[in-house]
């Protein structure tokens, strides 16, 4: 039986998904236009034009939201659509005369276009509260406040330059917010309750101890115990060690919180790619809006949006004007929170020069 | 249904509602009833109510499904169990409707009907099924193509850009790319053989749209080595204000050359005569800038291929790392074979060296980058620092001195030597 | 005489020959002749003759000596002693000839006569004398005014730039700071009770002349907060060539004002339209360059003070470190009360937790720099860094949640709070 | 008796030092202007100028040499004269009348005036075989043997910008070469030699192990010997270990030498002090002339002298062409010893960016 198991097959070659307007033009592409926001337009050497149309998905969908594209591919692009690298949805428009009545049916959908050029396009997210177990904070939620509110953002191209916003609920950091433009990081503030009874049966201790990054989980002297304890000042509730024992978790319901990071990147334009590096170390986790959050990261992009020369991204913006100044024209107290302190990396982030401003 | 008063407050706002969505499956299905009900608790205590993951799979794989229960499964019997079920997505996230509908029956079938289109990884993320349904829906999903992706201590599924399927910047097939090398390593996606995650990314230009250098434990990004092609009478109609900056995608509408583009070149190897725009591209350092604002005037050039770096992920351990240049320019011709050797080579040794939940990247950092290139037989090439040391720490093997004997100025590796 | 072919070699060429200067002094001290012997043998043998040094001080001093003996002393009785004696520069190294006079004669009393001026430290290093003479000659020393310097786990002998005895920059008065501060720290350059050595250094101006941000635990650099001075007609002098751009010491004669000064501006805070030179004073980050260009033109402002820098020392033993903002500004008049008392807070929170042998700068690394800031009560300030952390590993402290209950956004210390 | 004693007297305070035409004039300085290399004008803001003349000095000199200078200074500066800190002395003349006497003296008594604006100054430098203990390199003889060979540098100001040379014997870096435009680093290569009888004697065995910096040294598995071994594998030969422990030396006649770094910086002027970075890992050590080091530090100097664009220190200059350009212009051999693998350092020096050229 197991022999007539189909396994270790991959995915299905592309080349099958693929409208046959793009497979006869595939590789010979020479330019585009972005005709409006979420609207672009790409041009072959063969004179081919394709048009498509980008528009906001929360990711986080059901069959159903997904049989709808499905209907709206088939009705305007021959059957045919895909996704972006950041969860947006594009439909393939091969025939122009179907570009207005497809625009037209998703307006009247609620189904927003855009994600095009100087917009924040669509929150790389994660599961949150909806999936996963380390979350200090809920994904879907929060992105779902921020883009509401940011919303005139999506559909535009009036900000000085593309602006990518993630999401993580937890340092592990699915999201891979570690280099975007703004970033919203789910941040523990507890250090684990060990649940000794539970331990000695599910966790091994060596490798509970060895998963901790700053050495902070020790054997317990009460050897009868057979488990461990946590020195607490060396903790900074990166949650690793309960990724290995379950019998750590290190959740509470008031602590926890969002910290926000800004100016990364990962184009090489212009400037190499950029880690994001903290604002803000903690806003109150406040469901169902989020309102602290959704604030801070508008005043943020507001400022930015006044201070920036053209093309400047987020992260090129302060470093031209100076983290100083960042933190001034954007109202943001600096703290003892963000002068690194982790290990030997903590060294290259000290001015080391009189480059700063008064 | 659960009431959902906090949730509720998610239903308005102009951008799509993942809550109206979910509503909509919870009339047919009880299960994704129970998760709202769930979630609005969790929003009520500010807490998951996940239990931390347990072992659950496919016959004969070790990999690409989350083992996921509710820490309330009293209250929402329907989360009682609730895996994630990570399905390798087709390179570029291309579908036609046809295979699109056919995931959705199967899932529609076996599992919640809730599904990601896509983890942040790249896969299909189905979410929500009971450990009985994993198999018959593996055994569809096969019947109709599809297979699983990674996870644990795996490969995961690889993913490109849209690349020469629609951008004209595309310096290698990324999306054929991908594929072979999804297809050369099926053995590690689905069976759990390394130290830890490995990921793979293919971006066609250095804009980089999979953020290949930040999210990729091996990165490929494409690149040229010749000259920037540049159409002189596009230049000027750019200057002109007959054409848009960044094909329309600015804040502003027309360009200013000097200004935006060649004061902005990193490199400041450009120059413009208000009539004509000089390239030195010996010393252009590829950044696209230009490029990106005038993509009727400039394109890459034709001698193209890719650079490989290694060693990104997120901050656990140690903190964040980007991949690092470990070839500067790699040929990327199918069947891509070198590509898929130094695949190969380096999950060697790293299966090798690494230690448990140890990244590439980190053991690199742990063993040393000379390590690391005499394993892996690449030769040291300045392109992979951004400076050389700055601390006069460093070591000398014999073979060092037994080259030096030799007349050789520097030993590097047998094969590629310098002197 | 020995015979010393291959130093002979050095005799010749340009550069003044210290060969020739220590024959001279060979013909009239056998221990220089002894010196140059046993010299001309490590050039032979490729190896130093010095043995590990020894203990060895002056009565109660516990630094300023180190012990030095020949490996060879049969060979060369006359190095079997052969000990530095540190002599404490005075600021900025100006001497009336009588004081150098009267350092030469008690040198050539007690020792070989050997000497440097100065130690990379900064000291007037005395080379070569016998554990016997080191009492008599230090009597002697002490009797003229002078004094010993540092060595060990000591304080060392501060130093300073010329500043306002012949520098139109100097923004506070470095050759005060730097004696009163070495007065005030008499007991610790002399008696080692630290972890390791100590060094500060004062520097008038960004330009550092003595290299502060390099080589003291403790840099003071001068700056000034207001506004550069400018006299546009000196500027337009520039311009047209009339005054050579930086006093003359470039291989340009003429300056041009927008190539050479405001396009290599760091913050692009300078605009000139041919006529006038404007400067966006708030954005400055007093570099110097455009002041260095024209000294006849432009001027630190007149709201002077000094940048405090902590933590610079060699590669030994994690690598070397540059010393980094701690205080931003600080007035800088007589006494100086404030920078010693920084001193005084510095080097006891260190004296208590240093680890033997680790520099100050070390000891922030492993305890983190919130540690020091709170114990030396200095706030965290944004000109302290760089730019902020960019990984998400970080502490709070009971204090930050008192704070936060408290309604105070964030905790820093009583005293400082911002919100 | 030990009352009588005068201690903790500290220096003398400079004020008595100084010439009266800078006592009058202290603070004052309005600006100043070179007047040829080596020779200096301040003007005061009361309109008084001060002469200053600069001239090489070998640093390691004897007192015959220091009366020699104060002859000068007492026939043409009214007995004062200071030295700078890279160690050249500095003649001090209030009456502009005494400048071209005293310069014809200078130069019969060949001491070369220069290491002022565009030049190469004094090597700061350290002991080497005249006085230490873990030198891998002499420092004089091979300071004589570059200024040499660059003395045309020294008196004219023909250089894009300043260029500082510092020399240090050993790893200790007692010349703070760190920050150097050129660095000479005498380098060992050979791992300590554990001498078992001494130790035991004169080492502190828990010192000696901590000294170590990657962990190379363990107890001797004999617990007899009540020694160390090195594990030669993790040993860089930075000699730390010898420092606590004279039983532990690590010298080779053939193996020391001499490392090349560049690009380093102090001031603040257009970009912030940078740290020197490693050019060339090694070259032999070849007394008395040092050919090869010479050589090098020539070509790197002239390439610098060629390429460089108005202004641009070493490192400057590298920074905007690229090092793999440097290595490529220089013909310097890349290799591993280049690549840091220092601990958690070494990862802010991967390039992680496509910010290269081929
Ligand atoms: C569709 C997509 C690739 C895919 O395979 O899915 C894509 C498509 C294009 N990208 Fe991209 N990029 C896409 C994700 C990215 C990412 C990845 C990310 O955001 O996570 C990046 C790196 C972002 C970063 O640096 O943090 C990215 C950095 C760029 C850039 C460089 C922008 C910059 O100035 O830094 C360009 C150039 C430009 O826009 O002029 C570019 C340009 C383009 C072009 C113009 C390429 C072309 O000629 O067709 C495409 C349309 C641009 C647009 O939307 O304005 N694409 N692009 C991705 C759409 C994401 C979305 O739905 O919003
Ligand atoms: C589903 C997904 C988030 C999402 O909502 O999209 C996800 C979900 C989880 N990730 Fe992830 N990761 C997902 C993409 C990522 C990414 C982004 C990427 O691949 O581009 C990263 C950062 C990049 C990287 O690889 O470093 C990421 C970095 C982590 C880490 C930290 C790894 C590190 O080296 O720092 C962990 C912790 C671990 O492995 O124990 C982790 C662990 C987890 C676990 C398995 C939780 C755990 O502790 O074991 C999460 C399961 C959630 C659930 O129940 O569904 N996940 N994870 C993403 C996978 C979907 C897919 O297959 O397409
Ligand atoms: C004499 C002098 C070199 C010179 O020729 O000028 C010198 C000579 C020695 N230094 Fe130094 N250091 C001298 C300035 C420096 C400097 C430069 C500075 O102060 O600006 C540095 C780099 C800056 C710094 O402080 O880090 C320096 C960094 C070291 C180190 C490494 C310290 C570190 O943290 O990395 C050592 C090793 C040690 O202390 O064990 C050291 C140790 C030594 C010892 C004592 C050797 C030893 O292992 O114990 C040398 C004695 C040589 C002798 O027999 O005469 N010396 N040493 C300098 C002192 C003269 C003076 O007082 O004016
Ligand atoms: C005399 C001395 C200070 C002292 O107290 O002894 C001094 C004196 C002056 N320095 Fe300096 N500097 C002196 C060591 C330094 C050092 C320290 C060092 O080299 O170890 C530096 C930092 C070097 C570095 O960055 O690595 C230094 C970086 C500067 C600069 C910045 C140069 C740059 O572009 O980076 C200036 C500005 C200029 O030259 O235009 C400057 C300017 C000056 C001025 C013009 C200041 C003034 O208005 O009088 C003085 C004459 C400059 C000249 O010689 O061309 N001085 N100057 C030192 C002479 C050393 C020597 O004998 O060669
Ligand atoms: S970021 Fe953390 S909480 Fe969120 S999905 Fe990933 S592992 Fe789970
Ligand atoms: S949460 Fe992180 S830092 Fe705290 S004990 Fe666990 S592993 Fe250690
Ligand atoms: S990475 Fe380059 S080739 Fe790929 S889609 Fe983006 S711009 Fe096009
Ligand atoms: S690609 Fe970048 S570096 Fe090259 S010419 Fe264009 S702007 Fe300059
Ligand atoms: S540091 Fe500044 S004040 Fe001091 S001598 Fe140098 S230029 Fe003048
Ligand atoms: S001091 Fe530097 S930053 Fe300030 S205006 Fe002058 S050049 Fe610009
Ligand atoms: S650098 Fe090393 S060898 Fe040279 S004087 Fe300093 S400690 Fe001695
Ligand atoms: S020389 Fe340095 S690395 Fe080698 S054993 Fe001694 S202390 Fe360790």
């Amino acid at each position: 039986m197991a022999e007539e198991r189909i396994t270790d097959i991959g995915p299905p070659h592309y080349g099958q998904f693929l409208p046959p307007l793009i497979k006869e033009n595939y590789g010979k592409w020479k330019y585009h236009e972005i005709l409006e926001p979420g609207v672009l337009k790409h041009v072959s050497e063969t004179g081919a034009e394709l048009y498509s149309v980008r528009i906001a998905s929360p990711r986080l969908v059901t069959t159903l939201f997904a049989r709808d594209l499905c209907d709206l591919a088939d009705k305007y692009c021959g059957g045919y659509l895909r996704f972006t690298s950041r969860h947006n949805a594009e439909f393939l428009v091969s025939d122009k005369a179907q570009l207005e009545p497809l625009k037209a049916e998703l307006a009247k959908m609620g189904l927003p276009k855009g994600g095009t050029g100087h917009c924040v396009t669509s929150i790389v997210h994660t599961q949150g509260w909806v999936h996963c177990h380390t979350p200090a904070i809920d994904a879907s939620g929060i992105v779902k406040s921020v883009m509401d509110d940011l919303f005139e953002y999506f559909g535009s191209h009036q900000l000085p330059a593309q602006v990518r916003i993630a999401l993580a609920c937890c340092l592990n950091m699915c999201g891979a917010v570690h280099c975007s433009d703004i970033a919203i990081c789910g941040v523990h503030r507890t250090p684990p309750k060990v649940l000794h009874d539970r331990l000695r049966h599910v966790c091994e201790i060596p490798t509970t101890i060895a998963a901790c990054p700053t050495g902070a989980i020790r054997p317990h002297p009460d050897k009868s115990l057979r488990s461990v304890i946590v020195n607490e000042e060396r903790c900074m509730y990166c949650g690793n060690c309960y990724t290995m024992c379950p019998a750590m978790p290190c959740f509470d319901t008031e602590k926890g919180g969002v910290a926000i990071l800004v100016g990364g990147k990962v184009s090489n334009s212009k400037h190499p790619p950029m880690f994001s590096r903290l604002a803000v170390p903690w806003i109150p986790n406040n469901p169902p809006r989020w309102p602290e959050v959704v604030g801070t990261i508008r005043r943020i992009l507001t400022k930015y949006a006044e201070g920036a020369n053209k093309w400047e991204r987020i992260g090129e913006w302060i470093g031209r004007i100076g983290w100083e100044k960042f933190f001034e024209i954007c109202d943001i107290p600096f703290t003892y929170q963000h002068i690194d302190d982790y290990k030997f990396q903590a060294y290259d982030t000290y001015r080391t020069s009189m480059h700063f401003k008064f | 249904m659960h009431k959902t008063p906090m949730l509720d407050h998610l239903e308005s706002g102009p951008w799509p509602s993942f809550v109206k969505d979910l509503k909509r499956m919870a009339a047919q299905k009880s299960e994704v009833n129970d998760l709202l009900g769930q979630l609005e608790r969790s929003y009520r205590e500010k807490i998951t109510h996940w239990k931390h993951g347990g072992i659950v799979g496919v016959l004969g794989y070790g990999s690409g499904i989350i083992g996921r229960y509710s820490d309330l499964p009293e209250e929402f019997p329907g989360l009682e169990h609730f895996h994630t079920m990570r399905i390798n997505h087709p390179s570029a996230w291309f579908y036609s409707t046809q295979a699109l509908r056919e995931l959705c029956d199967i899932w529609d079938k076996h599992g919640s009907g809730v599904l990601n289109l896509h983890g942040s990884t790249g896969d299909i993320i189905f979410l929500g099924c009971r450990t009985e349904a994993l198999e018959p829906c593996f055994a569809d999903l096969t019947a109709k193509g599809w297979d699983i992706g990674g996870s644990g201590s795996a490969m995961r599924s690889p993913s490109c850009c849209v690349g020469p399927a629609r951008c004209e910047w595309a310096c290698y097939d990324t999306l054929e790319a991908c594929y072979q090398v999804t297809q050369e390593f099926q053995f590690d996606l689905h069976r759990p053989s390394y130290p830890y995650k490995f990921k793979y990314k293919f971006s066609g230009c250095p804009n980089d749209c999979v953020a290949a250098v930040a999210r990729a434990d091996l990165s490929v990004i494409g690149v040229w080595k010749d000259d920037i092609r540049i159409d002189q009478s596009a230049v000027e109609a750019y200057a002109a204000g007959e054409i848009k900056p960044r094909g329309g995608g600015a804040h502003v509408d027309k360009l200013d050359i000097q200004a935006d583009v060649v004061d902005l070149c990193p490199t400041h190897c450009m120059s413009w005569d208000g009539r004509k725009l000089t390239i030195d591209n010996k010393n252009c350092n590829h950044c696209m800038h230009c490029i990106n604002l005038m993509p009727q005037a400039l394109r890459p050039g034709t001698e193209t291929g890719a650079t490989i770096l290694l060693g990104s992920h997120a901050p656990i351990l140690e903190g964040a790392q980007m991949s690092w240049v470990i070839v500067p320019f790699m040929e990327m011709e199918p069947p891509f074979d070198e590509v898929k050797d130094l695949g190969y080579r380096i999950t060697e040794w790293w299966a090798e060296h690494g230690k448990n939940r140890e990244r590439v990247g980190e053991l690199i950092m742990r063993l040393g980058m000379r390590a690391f290139l005499e394993a892996v037989e690449l030769p040291p090439v300045p392109q992979s620092v951004i400076f050389p040391r700055s601390n006069p720490f460093f070591f000398w093997k014999q073979s060092d001195f037994d080259a030096e004997a030799k007349g050789r100025k520097y030993y590097t590796k047998e094969g590629f030597d310098v002197d």
